[in-house]
């Protein structure tokens, strides 16, 4: 297992670009990701979680977007075509169905350009061949992924269950809990993605409706700075353009014939892809400051969770206050690579873990459980789903419960 | 690129294999005029391939890579399927990602060269078998003819899954028995050339591989009126031997008699009037530049 | 810290999201905390759609569909009598101390409702919004524009000044929601033939719904949060 | 700090790939040995060390500096030749990336896929990847680690290696000249060359000019 990279308060190498400084044909200045979070002016705006997705792209210097429409990312997929229709991308159109437009978006991948595609729900699992090519592929795309349900019956409401199938994908996978977090995640997450040493697909997840639909308060910045554009060079496989050596080149060989190869190429093969995403811990901790954020973590009472859950525990941590119960809180931002070391640090001290989740298999307990010491300390819950909102109050009952405090509703 | 491009470095150059610098040497990277008469001396082509002996697969992706206008700005995109087992051997950048969506990676990737080198024309050239083209895949190779993706589909019609061991295909006869039609196969052989047509393609060509000079032909005009037009779709006859019960020499006879008349597979090509309008104009420069060559080769040096 | 939970039931095209966005972005102007979320199924004209604002003196996290609110917004009699409704009934969850308001001429309630909503000490107010939308605005798509006043005017949550500064937000520059939203915004929009006019109409909607809201609460022993 | 080494194999029937152990890649002005993270500087030396006190040392340049796509590379390429010459060092080529067919040369050529095959036909004890996109080098140091005895070091113009014994990063031309002058300077110091006499092959495309003798 991984030991913990203490890297805070460094810079992400982002920027060696020869572009840095020059302007785009909107006029927009390339602009290290370093300087566009930390240096500039950033603005507040009220806006929709599928708007923010807009303004990151606006900025983010993308080469091709492909949509297909799925509630609850159809509004954010379209405002991406407004884009275009300015000129600020290159290529935009809509695919036939999330499987081809995965499959769109590794050809103009492979192709060298930058490439951000949005799916949701039964769209993500209709996609899935499509990710564990890419991340062999080394292509560094990003999907943002507006978590719903995607069991029958039918629910577009948010769930986070998709997530779960994502984990092995050998994409990284980081999980938003806001609108905020969204904009900083989808800008500062094509520069990690796309770091030499790193370069899989990202998957940035969102709650659906949670996050896409609530109108919040986001601090974006200026609209004038963009990311650097990608540089297809600067990668650790061919990029297919006949520009580059070597000529007689597949991506990916077919590394099947036992008389070509031996077997432990496709097992280094697939070593690579997890080294890759460990990797991106090193940039993902300088830009986002840590895979995880702490509040109070020396308590004995911890909620471990990611995503709408920490906003919702945020609300119930707060009404058991003024009860006089004190509880920790441990946001977990990325789940690939998944914060191990950090984690079990973070819980030392607790003798009581809780982890709320937007789905019926809990499977961001499991991974808590398979991390920590002591793990019968982790109480798998509450769960809700299926579009099921998680009220704190609900929260709030299942603690007391727990750990056998009387309540109105335990006590009928 | 240009085919200069493709050189080894001088100071290392001793040391490289003899097959590389032949490819280096000997390549028609960059030769307008090549063409299947090349496939003894190129080894940009095939040097070896890791078919069955006698496959008739493996002679048509030699008439194809040497029939290429532009091999040094190609990127050939593949499906799973026997196919896949040569593409490590082209001298040309080649994708195999995933069974079925040849044609959506293709449709991203013809955008974004295009997007990237505005000023060169980089061709795409999908080539899959008649399982990932009609079957599994059929709604991607349709749906990048409906946007008018441009470039071309090459589909190796071998009315079967040869790769898997012979099972049932849509580009299958009726009737024919195979595993997973046990009672032989029970409607007809999918029409993918008029579906093409209808679907948008500019240039469709329907033919066996048994006459060189015929695929090169298709092959250029498939690539051209692609790079100027839209979508074009040429669908090949490679019998695969081993599943329909046949010798390593018998390919070409099986070929010869598919294509004679009344047979599945005599040439068909239907060309839109832009389509042809283009084929004519490219005629015509082609004939001004060779004479004007000839021309020159007459004068005296000095002169 | 305080805070205000507002539950907008009504049907799909009423304009239920916008309303509650409307509120939201009205709180953030007069200096508050506030996040908006709407609530729906497949898009669909007349079918439930909710949505909810939550406004506080600090930062709110909380999220998603609004189980126990403060004031409950019904925009259409039909969520009552037909139950189109996440809810049922669509009171379900109100706080102590409460407020519903009704888009209705008649009082749709039926004596158990009103004994329950009592004893919470809930106030009900049956507000013909439609008949002032069609008024004042002329056209029955204000009607989220009277309700939107109505609730200010008893909860003076936000200000008329910070309610016409969102509006001005919404529709003042290019706007597009969805595609649905588009249209409906471009037929609001021809029926103004100009953008000023459609301002300025939703304005006064909001603006006399307000005062005859302001004055049925003067009249009234409320006890209602505040922020 | 890190407490997985890298170090020459054989290890495992399947090591883990080292950054799933936690290494971590050097910072630009700095380069990894065995896993720690050291000044360059210091790497030079030790790499020098390395390559003199091999027997077979010998020097892999990858596709990146083998095919002249630019004008640096060839630059590059001459640097290595420098380097070979200086030391002296064998040269085997990495000329692409494929399986190849219907098997490789394992005399005159290394494959990503096989890489193991050359190290046990030349017995090669100390060798340096250079211009090898790193997905395949990555593949191929860890191979080696595998199971041969082989002292892995890469040259990368990006990020650098956790998979090899020792990584440069960022290496352009002038640290290629560098490492060159490390080997100079250790030798002007007194210090010997072990490895044992051999003939650098050389190929025309009719095949051998000059063969491989040990």
């Amino acid at each position: 297992m991984n030991k913990q990279v203490d890297l805070k308060g460094k810079r992400v190498i982002a920027s060696k670009h020869v572009k840095l400084g020059q302007k785009n044909r909107k006029g927009q200045t390339y602009t290290d990701v370093n300087d566009i979070f930390y240096k500039a002016e950033q603005t507040p705006n009220f806006l929709t979680g599928s708007e923010v997705i807009k303004e990151a792209i606006r900025r983010a210097s993308v080469g091709t977007s492909v949509a297909y429409p799925i509630t609850p990312q159809s509004e954010a997929a379209a405002l991406i075509g407004e884009l275009y229709a300015e000129d600020y991308l290159d290529e935009y159109f809509r695919g036939e169905s999330e499987f081809a437009v995965m499959g769109q978006c590794a050809g103009a991948s492979f192709g060298g350009h930058r490439v951000f595609t949005t799916t949701a729900g039964p769209g993500t699992l209709r996609a899935m061949e499509n990710f564990p090519m890419w991340a062999g592929s080394r292509l560094p795309i990003q999907v943002c992924v507006t978590c719903r349900g995607i069991n029958s019956p039918l629910s577009i409401q948010p769930d986070t269950l998709e997530m779960h199938y994502l984990l092995e994908t050998g994409m990284l996978v980081w999980h938003a809990e806001t609108a905020q977090d969204l904009y900083d995640y989808i800008l500062k997450g094509f520069i990690v993605a796309e770091q030499p040493d790193v370069h899989v697909p990202i998957a940035v997840c969102c709650d659906g409706f949670f996050v896409t639909h609530t109108k919040d308060t986001v601090d974006l910045s200026p609209e004038e700075l963009c990311l650097t554009p990608y540089n297809p060079y600067e990668s650790p496989v061919t990029c297919m353009d006949m520009e580059i050596a070597p000529y007689r080149m597949m991506r990916d060989p077919f590394v099947m014939k036992s008389n070509y190869i031996n077997y432990s190429t496709h097992a280094s093969w697939q070593q690579e892809i997890k080294a890759a995403v460990e990797r991106s811990r090193k940039h993902t901790i300088a830009l986002l400051d840590g895979l995880i954020d702490e509040h109070n973590s020396d308590r004995e009472i911890l909620i471990v969770t990611s995503g709408t859950a920490v906003s919702q525990s945020r609300e119930a941590i707060r009404l058991l206050e003024e009860e006089g119960i004190k509880v920790g809180l441990v946001k977990i931002k990325t789940v690939r690579p998944f914060p191990y070391e950090e984690i079990k640090r973070a819980t030392k001290h607790a003798k009581h873990i809780f982890v709320p989740e937007f789905n019926v298999a809990g499977w961001m307990a499991r991974e808590i459980k398979s991390t920590i010491p002591d793990n019968e300390r982790v109480y798998c819950g509450p769960h809700v789903a299926g579009g099921m909102t998680m009220p704190s109050e609900v929260i709030v009952e299942e603690i007391k419960t727990h750990l056998g405090i009387k309540t109105a509703q335990n006590s009928r | 690129m240009s085919k200069e491009k493709i050189q080894i470095c001088e100071d290392l150059a001793d040391i490289m294999p003899p097959e590389y610098h032949k490819l280096v040497e000997s390549a028609t990277f960059g030769n307008q005029d090549r063409g299947w008469k090349d496939i003894g001396s190129s080894t940009e082509l095939i040097e070896q391939h890791s078919l069955c002996a006698g496959c008739p697969e493996s002679i048509a992706f030699r008439y194809i890579l040497a029939s290429l206008p532009a091999p040094e700005d190609t990127v050939f995109v593949g499906s799973t399927g026997c196919t896949s087992l040569v593409f490590p051997h082209v001298a040309v950048h080649n994708i195999h990602s995933l069974f079925g969506n040849q044609n959506a990676i293709a449709s991203g990737l013809k955008r974004t060269l295009k997007s990237r080198f505005p000023d060169v024309e980089k061709d795409v050239v999908v080539l899959a078998g008649d399982g990932a083209t009609v079957d599994i895949g059929l709604d991607m190779t349709m749906q990048s003819w409906f946007r008018q993706e441009k470039f071309t589909t090459i589909c190796f019609d071998n009315e079967l899954y040869a790769n898997t061991g012979g099972q049932e295909s849509g580009l299958m006869q009726k009737g024919f028995v195979a595993k997973m039609a046990p009672k032989g196969k029970n409607f007809e052989k999918v029409r993918l050339p008029e579906i093409a047509r209808e679907a948008g393609c500019a240039y469709v060509a329907l033919l066996t591989v048994s006459k060189p000079n015929r695929v090169e032909q298709v092959i250029k005009n498939a690539v051209l009126i692609a790079r100027e037009v839209g979508p074009t779709f040429v669908q090949l006859y490679t019998p695969c031997i081993l599943e329909i019960g046949k010798q390593s020499m018998e390919g070409l006879d099986e070929m010869k008699d598919s294509e004679s008349i009344g047979g599945r597979f005599v040439q068909k090509e239907y060309i839109s009037d832009e389509a042809q309008k283009l084929l004519d104009s490219i005629k015509i420069e082609t004939k001004e530049r060779k004479k004007a060559a000839k021309e020159a080769a007459k004068k005296p040096v000095n002169a | 810290m305080s805070r205000m939970n507002i539950r907008i039931s009504g049907l799909g095209g009423q304009g239920a999201v916008t309303a509650a966005h409307l509120l939201a972005m009205a709180a953030n102007k007069d200096g508050k905390f506030s996040i908006s979320n709407p609530f729906f199924g497949a898009e669909k004209r007349m079918a439930p759609a909710e949505s909810y604002a939550r406004i506080g003196s600090e930062r709110i996290y909380d999220r998603g569909e609004l189980v126990y609110p403060d004031v409950i917004m019904i925009f259409h009699p039909q969520v009552i009598t037909m139950q189109k409704s996440y809810t049922a009934p669509f009171y379900d969850g109100i706080k102590e101390n409460g407020l519903v308001i009704i888009n209705t001429t008649d009082d749709l309630l039926t004596d158990e409702d009103h004994k329950r909503l009592e004893d919470l000490n809930v106030a009900v107010l049956n507000h013909d919004a439609t008949k002032l939308a069609l008024e004042i605005g002329k056209t029955e798509l204000s009607t989220n524009m009277a309700m939107i006043g109505a609730c200010a005017g008893i909860t003076k949550i936000v200000s008329l000044k910070a309610l016409d500064g969102a509006i001005k937000d919404r529709f003042g520059k290019k706007y597009v929601a969805s595609g649905g939203t588009a249209t409906l915004d471009e037929a609001i929009k021809k029926k103004y033939a100009k953008k000023e006019m459609l301002l300025k109409a939703n304005m006064d909607t909001i603006t006399k719904s307000y005062e005859i809201a302001t004055e049925w609460a003067e009249k009234q022993d409320l006890n209602l949060v505040t922020v | 700090m890190s407490h997985y080494e890298v170090k020459a194999g054989p290890e495992a029937f399947l090591p883990p790939a080292a950054a799933t152990m936690g290494n971590i890649l050097p910072d630009p002005g700095e380069a990894h040995i065995g896993g720690k993270i050291v000044p360059e500087e210091e790497a030079y030396e030790h790499a020098a060390r390395k390559i003199l006190g091999a027997k077979v040392p010998t020097i892999f340049p990858g596709p990146l500096v083998l095919w002249k796509w630019n004008d640096h590379v060839a630059a590059k390429a001459k640097a290595i030749r420098e380097l070979a010459n200086e030391v002296p060092m064998r040269l085997i080529p990495m000329a692409d990336y494929r399986p190849k067919y219907p098997k490789i040369d394992a005399a005159v050529e290394i494959n990503p896929n096989h890489p193991n095959l050359t190290i046990w036909h030349n017995k090669i004890d100390v060798c340096i990847f250079i211009g090898v996109h790193c997905h395949q080098a990555n593949l191929a140091l860890k191979m080696i680690r595998a199971s041969t005895n082989c002292y892995t070091m890469a040259m990368c113009a990006m990020a650098g290696h956790e998979d090899a014994c020792l990584s440069f990063r960022d290496a352009d031309l002038e640290k290629i000249q560098r490492l060159t002058a490390a080997v100079k300077k250790l030798k002007a110091e007194g210090v010997e060359v072990q490895a044992n006499s051999f003939t650098q092959f050389q190929m025309d495309r009719s095949g051998f000019v000059v063969e491989p003798v040990n």
